[in-house]
């Protein structure tokens, strides 16, 4: 097993675990930090299935810079928005999917 | 480009643009909006009397504009289309001299006027339609814009009406939008042709032609209120008596009605249709309807109620009379188109002239009333008289050539049908008549409306008495050219290629 | 028109949002005046872009003059310059809307007037650039633009249920974008470019490349909400700010279905399968009945038009099994695309009357509505447009679009889809009627007097009525919808006699 | 934050289990089935001398894909406005004092994370390096101010501040529109590209810093007389 296979097989299985507690976890916290697993996940298998004849190919590489980049940027606001749901409805959380129910004017 | 292009598109919109333009008036503009109405009526009457002169004289008239390439939107006008036009024209100009004077002083009228003239002309446009892809588009505009009118007066009655309305008229369009899709996907794009547009198909897919024939029916019959089909015909009640006339003669079911003679006849062709077996079927399912609406209306004790079991037993006429193989039922089945809408709008305008001065919803409130409103009864005895078929008025015409088709056409259960029909007929009107001319008043009337030199409002009474005289005058000058029957007779000539 | 042929007008279409947000933003007094200039100057140009493909044919922009594959390239075919145009239309109503909805005066009102500009530029940015994207990694880039910008828009409404929903719109569209993200990167290592025309081009086969297109639609599918996978989109759509849920439902959502076209028909439509083709199809018909179910017994009225959404999306799907693989697949294509505009018109106009009428009502049910078409009979009348063109009435685009679809179906043989398209008519009656007969019951006493400004109303009939107007000028849709089309055939097809 | 009970239930755990085996699995077969090539090395090592830079990464980032990159800026400063736009409730003011160590810290590692930022700004031409991680520098910087003083950024004006944060975005678009003038977007005139590319990099570096630094922080600073 080439050491490129053993990374992307390692990035498989962190989009793997990722996923699973994505789903499973209900705390925001661990939500986002699953995502970041994944997206970890995600760079890691892109450059370890980058073309491999030789030297580096280059074009890769940036594109994993600049995904990095955005998952900063998502992960940032993400948990910004986490604080602002915990702020609002007390729990960090994920309210259930469909409130339904008429509610009073200001909305 | 000719006028000839143009006359059938400007027929439509010489009722479109007043009714757009109306939407956007004030409430209290009263003389401007009823100049754009009559503007609208007369200039269109207008315009048909000129195209009734030109499908005389053979012209083609044929307004066409693409939608997407192989859909084709087409106004074009055949001797029955001039028939159906020119009777919701007259209609339309009479009911909304009615509407003017009934929806005095209410609110919303704007609004009312506005879906009224969209109304009737998605009614002239679905009469001009040149195929069928126009005819669905009006049939469905038709819909849209008869429900504000049922749901107008916003009471949780109106509401329900207006509900159960929606619910029977688009599930019907949606079956006969499948319908057509259906039958274009085989067909290709069904212009409507005299004898029948499908040429061999019938020797390739006789199957799916019988199939598609029964689904075009039923859609087409939600509107013809074709029993079992009927359900929302007496709960449409609750609209203002306008709409209701409109509605009852003109507009809806008529629309249904019109979309079966259409479908027999220049989109199967009689030939073909009688060939596929298809029209022993409809025949019996309208010989059916007819006889049910009868013994509904017998039991209905609300006047409105009781005219609409009339009108699902009448309009049924139409399609019985299209579905006897036969030049002599056909003109029977043609002429009803006009003959039961000048006497079922009559009998609505009297109704609503009563409910509107006295106050009676009832038949058993009306026990002599004709004292109190002598005109109105007249008007009301006519149509009355009409629809059993005593002669002269024009229900006569219907039922004698029907007669004499069926039994040309080897039909003779038939006769058993019309006779059993008209008994009922007689015994659901001949009370009220009776009643309302020869019987005492249960109590003193009431004198909540200010009455004026005459028995009611002049722009009540007027149409009523108009729509009646009509209805002797179709019947008496039968024979005459140009008369509703003299115009069958060349339609039913033109189909059977005599 | 040789001057219009060589505008440079690829670029400004990006450009001139991005430029306005961040100007917007910096001057943040005069946010609404800035944003709604560079809002109308965007739409002028990407109408103008869609004129430009219409007159002269396929656009292409190398970005840094090198060209594909070493470069990104923004080109515009048919399908695109179309995208563009409706992002164009909505987007300038919306903005009209917007305009006079956030209130001047107390300070949510400013607050929610200061961030709505920058962030909806930015909204607007990202759609243009995604439906221009020549590169799928160019894409991937403006697909995390546009999902940040719409959960932040989402999120302006401040209320717990918008802040739920925003967070939950975050986290699947985060992991759609990601998925998606490795399956370019995937195709990268096969192809070597993820230029979607050599892509196209390139020999793709195998199992990794079966892997590369099953996560890229799964992360697309995710993204568009397609059942069973619309659980986040009802909360987003009915408790974001009326303009807002407007954006998202008539594009947002159009911007990640847009990408599944692109992967399914012009780079990989040699890897459809009947079975896969008919369970995307499958899932299409499961959200139409599933989402007309729930729209006609949702209680609240924005939740209700929400639910019409995942229904809407539904039909698109139709046009895998229908349009894919056939000979002449062009009637479905066509039926689709004119589907998709027409409902992005009319559902930005139903949400913009929505939130015109809410806000005069006591409540946000559907019951709160009574008497609305006393009182604001505009705004009524643009409802009930919008709705005739969702439940596909003629001469509405929507009945333009289902006309074409049913037709393929039935001239394919393939009835059950026929049967789908007919029944999520109905259902789309019923819940329109539902809230007509709402707006239609009187309410006693005198009419309540209407309260909002004029402007709220106009802009909703606009939409409603470049929605019937799609259906008359179908043709013309149609004919630019050809140019570089991934399908050919005549319109309808005609049945040999 | 308050800890939600973190039990799905089995069904979910098994459905989750199941889905995220079976995608793990589909990438590693995929990974084992990738065809060896060279991807678009030669090309970009065909095109460096016309880049303007040593360095092939930078050469893509910011020339050949410099598109990508233009937008990657443009969502960190709309995250930065999403944040802002959240409107996040600011801890209650002066509950930890700053310690003595730790400002006296800030006044040696600040100057020191500007200068190394500088470097790094610069090295990215050809060696790894450049904006992201110069801003990355600087946002590290404006942690340490925002745990000494509370804000990163010393008494600013908002529209200054606000500013600053569109500076990388604005430079970037107004070289990419000045180059459509000439020819198309992003064309960098010949010769000027290694100039230019520097000019996009230390405005970018500027608006990463602050970004990163006030993404750490959270809310924007308003300011005294408009606070609530």
């Amino acid at each position: 097993m080439s050491p490129l296979l053993t990374y992307g097989i390692a990035g498989a299985g962190l989009i793997a675990i990722g996923l699973y507690a994505l789903i499973v976890r209900r705390h925001l916290l661990r939500k986002i930090i699953a995502l970041n697993v994944i997206g970890n996940g995600v760079f890691l298998t892109l450059v370890a299935a980058a073309p491999r004849l030789g030297a580096p190919d280059p074009v890769p590489h940036a594109m994993v810079l600049t995904g990095i980049v955005v998952a900063v940027s998502a992960t940032a606001f993400a948990l910004a928005l986490a604080v602002r749901v915990r702020d609002a409805t007390g729990a960090a959380a994920l309210p259930p999917p469909d409130g339904d129910g008429a509610s009073g004017p200001g909305h | 480009m000719s006028v000839d292009a143009w006359l059938p598109a400007l027929i439509v919109l010489s009722s479109l643009l007043p009714g757009l333009l109306i939407f956007f008036l004030d409430e209290e503009r009263h003389a401007l909006r009823t100049a754009l109405n009559l503007a609208g009526a007369v200039l269109k009457t207008g315009l048909v009397g000129w195209l009734i002169w030109g499908v005389f004289h053979d012209h083609a008239f044929e307004s066409r504009m693409s939608l997407v390439p192989g859909l084709d939107l087409v106004l074009a006008a055949d001797a029955l289309s001039v028939l159906f036009v020119a009777l919701s024209t007259v209609l339309w100009l009479v009911t909304t001299l009615y509407a003017i004077g009934y929806l005095e002083g209410s609110p919303h009228r704007s609004r009312f006027f506005g879906f009224f003239s969209l109304c009737v002309s998605a009614t002239v446009g679905l009469a001009l339609a040149g195929n069928l892809v126009t005819f669905l588009i009006f049939y469905e505009l038709l819909t849209l814009a008869t429900f504000p009118l049922v749901a107008h007066r916003g009471t949780p009655d109106a509401m329900r009406g207006a509900k159960v309305y929606l619910a029977y008229t688009v599930t019907g369009g949606a079956v006969l939008l499948f319908a057509v899709a259906w039958l274009s996907a085989l067909a290709g794009p069904v212009e409507f042709t005299a004898g029948g547009a499908l040429g061999d198909l019938a020797q390739t897919h006789p199957a799916e032609l019988t199939a598609i024939f029964a689904l075009l029916i039923a859609g087409l019959g939600v509107k013809a209120a074709l029993v079992p089909l009927h359900g929302w015909l007496p709960q449409a009640m609750v609209a203002p008596a306008p709409v209701s006339a409109l509605l009852h003669a003109v507009a809806v079911v008529k629309a249904g009605a019109f979309g079966i003679v259409r479908v027999v006849y220049d989109v199967y062709g009689v030939t073909l249709a009688a060939d596929l077996g298809v029209l022993q079927p409809l025949a019996l399912l309208a010989a059916f309807t007819v006889v049910y609406g009868s013994v509904r209306a017998l039991a209905q004790d609300g006047l409105k109620k009781r005219l609409a079991y009339s009108t699902v037993s009448q309009v049924s006429y139409i399609a019985l009379g299209t579905a006897i193989f036969g030049p002599v039922a056909s003109i029977g089945g043609i002429v009803h188109l006009v003959h039961q809408g000048v006497m079922k709008i009559t009998l609505f305008f009297c109704a609503g002239n009563l409910a509107e001065t006295l106050g009676i919803h009832n038949v058993s409130e009306m026990r002599g009333c004709a004292r109190r409103m002598p005109l109105t009864m007249v008007a009301f005895t006519v149509g009355a008289l009409g629809m059993i078929g005593v002669p002269p008025v024009a229900g006569f015409v219907t039922k004698w050539y029907l007669g004499a088709g069926a039994v040309a056409a080897g039909a003779d259960w038939v006769l058993v049908v019309l006779a059993m029909s008209s008994l009922l007929n007689a015994a659901y009107f001949l009370p009220i008549l009776y009643a309302a001319w020869f019987r005492e008043p249960v109590g003193p009337w009431p004198e909540e409306h200010p009455r004026g030199r005459f028995e009611a409002p002049l722009m009540l009474l007027v149409p009523a008495l108009v729509t009646a005289v009509l209805s002797v005058a179709a019947g008496l000058l039968a024979a005459a050219p140009f008369s509703p029957l003299d115009w069958a007779k060349l339609i039913a000539e033109r189909e059977y290629g005599l | 028109m040789p001057l219009l042929a060589e505008l440079p007008l690829l670029p400004w279409t990006v450009t001139l949002p991005l430029g306005g947000a961040a100007l917007s933003f910096v001057l943040r007094a005069r946010a609404p005046a800035v944003g709604l200039a560079a809002g109308v100057a965007t739409a002028a140009v990407g109408l103008l872009l869609a004129l430009q493909v219409a007159t002269a044919g396929l656009q292409r922009h190398a970005v840094g003059g090198w060209g594909a594959p070493l470069g990104i390239d923004l080109a515009a075919d048919g399908l695109s310059a179309l995208m563009v145009a409706m992002t164009s239309v909505v987007g300038l109503w919306v903005s009209l809307y917007a305009g006079a909805y956030f209130g001047a005066g107390n300070q949510d009102g400013e607050h929610q007037r200061a961030y709505f500009w920058p962030l909806w530029l930015l909204l607007w940015t990202a759609l243009n650039a995604l439906f221009l994207a020549a590169d799928s990694f160019n894409a991937y880039v403006t697909l995390e633009l546009l999902g940040l910008s719409a959960v932040a828009l989402v999120a302006l409404a401040a209320t717990p249920a918008a802040l739920g929903g925003a967070m939950r719109y975050l986290l699947v569209g985060l992991l759609g974008s990601l998925l998606y993200l490795l399956g370019v990167g995937l195709l990268y290592a096969l192809a070597g470019t993820v230029d979607f025309r050599l892509l196209a081009a390139a020999p793709l086969a195998g199992p990794a490349t079966a892997v590369a297109l099953g996560v890229i639609t799964a992360g697309l599918v995710l993204k568009t909400a397609l059942f069973p996978f619309h659980f986040w989109l009802p909360p987003a759509h009915a408790s974001a700010p009326a303009p807002v849920s407007a954006v998202l439902s008539a594009l947002v959502v159009k911007a990640s279905f847009y990408l599944l076209l692109r992967f399914w028909f012009w780079v990989l439509p040699e890897a459809a399968t009947p079975v896969t083709l008919n369970l995307l199809g499958l899932l299409g018909a499961l959200a139409v009945l599933w989402g007309g179910l729930r729209a006609l017994t949702a209680e609240r009225l924005k939740l209700l038009v929400a639910y019409s959404t995942v229904a809407q999306l539904g039909y698109l799907f139709l046009v895998f099994p229908l349009a894919l693989g056939e000979a002449d697949g062009f009637t479905a294509w066509g039926g689709m695309t004119l589907l998709l505009l027409a409902h992005a018109t009319a559902k930005a106009g139903m949400f913009l009357s929505a939130g015109a009428i809410l806000k005069g009502a006591a409540h946000d049910g559907v019951s709160g509505i009574d008497g609305a078409a006393q009182a604001m009979p505009v705004t009524t009348f643009a409802f009930a447009l919008a709705g005739v063109s969702l439940i596909g009435l003629p001469p509405t685009g929507g009945f333009a679009g289902k006309w074409l679809l049913l037709n393929a179906a039935l001239a394919t043989g393939q009835w059950g889809w026929a049967a789908v398209l007919l029944a999520g008519s109905l259902l789309a009656a019923a819940y329109t009627v539902r809230v007509l007969t709402h707006a239609f019951t009187r309410l006693p006493g005198e009419p309540p007097a209407c309260v909002v400004p004029g402007r709220l109303e106009w802009t909703a009939v606009a939409l409603a009525v470049t929605a019937l107007a799609l259906g008359l000028a179908a043709g013309e849709v149609l004919e630019l919808l050809r140019v570089g089309a991934p399908v050919v055939g005549p319109v309808l097809l005609e049945q040999a006699r | 934050m308050s800890s939600p009970e973190d039990n799905a239930p089995v069904l979910l755990r098994g459905i989750a289990a199941l889905l995220a085996a079976a995608l793990g699995v589909a990438i590693a077969g995929a990974l084992t089935a990738l065809p060896p090539s060279s991807g678009l090395r030669d090309a970009v090592t065909g095109q460096m001398p016309a880049s303007g830079v040593a360095h092939p990464v930078t050469a893509v980032l910011l020339n050949f894909r410099g598109y990508d990159t233009l937008l990657e800026v443009a969502v960190l400063l709309l995250a930065l406005i999403a944040t802002w736009s959240l409107r996040l409730a600011r801890p209650p003011a002066g509950r930890d004092r700053p310690g003595l160590v730790l400002q006296a810290l800030v006044r040696l590692l600040v100057p020191l994370f500007i200068v190394l930022a500088g470097y790094l700004l610069w090295l990215g031409a050809h060696a790894p390096g450049g904006a992201f991680q110069a801003g990355a520098l600087l946002a590290g910087a404006g942690v340490l101010l925002t745990l000494a003083e509370g804000r990163p950024l010393g008494p600013l004006a908002p529209a200054a501040l606000r500013g600053l944060a569109v500076l990388g975005v604005a430079v970037f678009l107004a070289v990419a529109l000045l180059a459509l003038g000439g020819g198309r977007l992003l064309e960098y005139p010949r010769g000027q590209a290694g100039l230019l590319i520097l000019l996009i990099e230390a405005a970018s570096t500027v608006s990463i810093g602050l970004a990163l630094a006030y993404l750490f922080r959270g809310d924007e600073p308003v300011p005294p007389e408009r606070r609530p």
